[in-house]
């Protein structure tokens, strides 16, 4: 079966942030995003660590240790970017001023309530980070992850058996089978990957799905 | 005359007594005042309670302070790096107390001690096990938990430039904590740089007024990017 | 390309609908954004709610958009100065509607708007008339009052320099409620003495980061002298 | 009967205000407690309106209306001088950092509450500033007044009868006839305009006095 390459949905998310967008990409597969902004794109890339407009990497040799993003990678500052402390930064997290976070996960709800910071397993060394601030923070709560576990589970769950950072806070779900939106009427496949039957993609998922609207007269 | 720069690290940390709490500023080790943490370890302080955001890199800094087991309990966000390997055995053996903080909640609660706050309802960890067992409250048709001030001893914070004011700015994201730390604690202690005169910062530009600082202590440059270095 | 510079006064502020509540920045005359407010008043919104520190001084800024009529309500710490004339005016007629908060309360609820906490204790104004039927707590020895956020539609700020992305900073004290209010507004807008262009203003200095800005209008260097002298 | 002029009185708060202390004075009477700051004694003012390290009145023809003091006069930065934003601002009083500040009072009752912001007059503008969080903000907070109205009526009172803008916030008030501490045990003289008998004080004083502690041996 064919699936999305992890920089195939980084480009699928991409396509999904607009213009003048302020988005925060979380640690670990969202970080991949960045590369794929289209250039012509001015989109503000926020670091929970206290900038905004955070440009790529910098070029080997030119690392500056003071110039990091939340996964404590040197980057750079486009002009126009700004610092600011901690408390202020957290401030454009929580009040709402970011259009857009990114984040990993280990399980969604289907209500979407998100699990991505501890799997419960009690010699786990615990640590939340700035996840639980961008999941009740962003106005869209994006989550980019596998469909399944290695272990062939679906990751989309009825509900989280994982520890929550965040309840009913994902708005849609980009895999490497489909996108799919958290809608009140329930989950709604948007796009799936080319040749997958909306009825195998049901059957990798443990969560009813809708249909995608276009493909309704089909079904 | 009112001169806060203090002639030596060693000096800036002398009165810190056993059970203090002590923020330490720092993002991972950017901004982390790694030679008043070595000043610290030397001077013998034990039973801390460290406040900050993550728990130390590979053994340096703050990693020493926890391998010299001079700390009881951190309350932070993200203690587990990739190098954290010092703090993993201390709190795996059970030596070792943690507080965990979603880190928005952190720098709050520091703000908020450093603003006369009392209590605040953020939207933050609700319905999470890190908001187990607190207060909270339907406000405009949205869930908060009730969270508290973090108050400090001493804050250990690394900043670029100061002055004998105890004014300063800072470096790019090693601004993080330091700030806010600076205005939470009753003794707030900062590594500079460059210790610059009176009038030397642009009163627009200045970050923490001096005010929020008590004690400035300069430590050479090539100190500082040793530590970048070995944050590499 | 993100452009944020609005080419005319009159259009930044167009859409603001009858009935918004607008925070106006500035401290008596210092940070008052007077070519916006001018705007606003030949705009011609009314039944608005205004939050700010005063009422207004003569038959300028503020004091013109009362004196119009068009402000249903103030939210402010200090209504009454030398010459509030049109403000106390309406006021004694009980043709305008005053909510009176402490200053530092006043402060406190527009940064948390900003900020997204739900609530917050302070311990200003407790035992005052001003926290007569608020929920009070004891916290560790100490009497708070329960304030809650104050959110508005738009923000009026005034600004010295801004960038196409949104970037501001301030001069001297007419930063003020500037920085805060453009956090608390869905739409934030500010007249500035210059529009530079991006990467002139230095990212260490740069006071209201853009995420927090909508709309930057530039008024001429002598508009801005006017007003100042207006002040006096 | 001699008593202390306003210069007088303000001389006498700027000896309590020790070198390095961070110091708010109100609008009004306080405002002259500046002139008589000792010349060498390094003390930070602090204005509300976002400054610490303020100076004093500018030359005429030198002001600079961007820069102005809580009572909206210009006035001069110092160097070392900083500017932030009013949450800041008032951070640093609500957050218990400045050491004094200095405000006038209608009344202050036996047990150091404060009256400064409204008579109470039925068609008085309300207007309260930063007042109430200066009384409840400050290390120590020094009440300069008047010992008696116009008409001869104490302003330290048993309860303040104007509406409260603190409760139990003020430690120490100037008079122009003494200086009173607010303690445990009660109103306790400090200090008297010289020839003042103490009883003499007590007459003119609406609450119950303790004598100055050096002439106890005497009383």
């Amino acid at each position: 079966m064919k699936r999305f390459t992890r920089d195939q949905m980084a480009a699928r998310v991409a396509r999904d942030i607009q213009e003048g967008a302020y988005v925060n990409l979380g640690i670990g597969l969202p970080t991949l995003v960045a590369n794929h902004l289209p250039k012509g794109r001015e989109i503000f890339l926020h670091s929970e660590n206290g900038l905004l407009g955070m440009g790529p990497a910098p070029a080997q040799g030119e690392e500056d240790f003071d110039l990091i993003n939340a996964g404590k990678q040197p980057v750079t500052l486009l002009p126009g970017g700004a610092y600011f402390h901690h408390a202020d930064s957290f401030a454009m997290m929580r009040g709402g001023h970011l259009d857009i976070c990114v984040l990993g996960a280990f399980q969604v709800s289907a209500t979407g309530d998100l699990a991505n910071w501890h799997t419960g397993a009690p010699d786990a060394i615990p640590a939340v980070g700035g996840a639980m601030d961008l999941a009740i923070g962003a106005k869209r709560v994006f989550v980019m992850m596998e469909h399944q576990t290695r272990s062939g589970e679906s990751k989309i769950v009825p509900r989280c058996t994982y520890p929550l950072t965040g309840v009913a806070c994902v708005t849609r779900v980009f895999t490497d089978l489909a996108v799919i939106d958290i809608t009140p009427a329930g989950m709604r496949v948007a796009e799936m990957v080319e040749g997958l039957p909306f009825d195998e993609l049901q059957r990798m998922t443990a969560v009813p799905l809708l249909p995608p609207v276009a493909a309704l007269g089909a079904a | 005359m009112i001169n806060k720069i203090v002639a030596s690290l060693d000096a800036s940390v002398a009165d810190i007594p056993d059970g203090s709490t002590i923020m330490i500023g720092g993002f991972g080790t950017a901004g982390m005042p790694s030679a008043l943490v070595d000043a610290l370890i030397r001077q013998g302080a034990r039973d801390l309670t460290i406040v900050g955001n993550n728990a130390g890199n590979a053994e340096i800094g703050l990693a020493a302070l926890l391998k010299a087991r001079r700390a009881r309990k951190i309350i932070c966000s993200f203690p587990r790096q990739t190098d954290s390997y010092v703090f993993d055995a201390l709190y795996r053996a059970g030596d070792i107390e943690l507080e965990l903080v979603p880190q928005g909640n952190l720098a709050e609660r520091i703000r908020a001690a450093g603003a006369g706050i009392g209590a605040f309802f953020t939207p933050t960890g609700y319905g999470t096990p890190l908001a187990e067992g607190k207060e909270t409250r339907l406000i405009d048709g949205r869930n908060y938990v009730l969270e508290y001030p973090l108050h400090a001893d001493y804050a250990l914070i690394k900043a670029d430039r100061g002055d004998r004011w105890g004014n300063l700015v800072y470096r790019k994201t090693a601004r993080n904590f330091g700030p806010i730390m600076a205005s939470a604690a009753r003794c707030s202690i900062a590594q500079v740089r460059e210790v610059v005169p009176l009038g030397a910062l642009d009163p627009e530009i200045i970050v923490t007024p001096g005010i929020f600082v008590q004690r400035v202590v300069a430590i050479r440059d090539d100190a500082v990017r040793a530590v970048a270095g070995a944050a590499a």
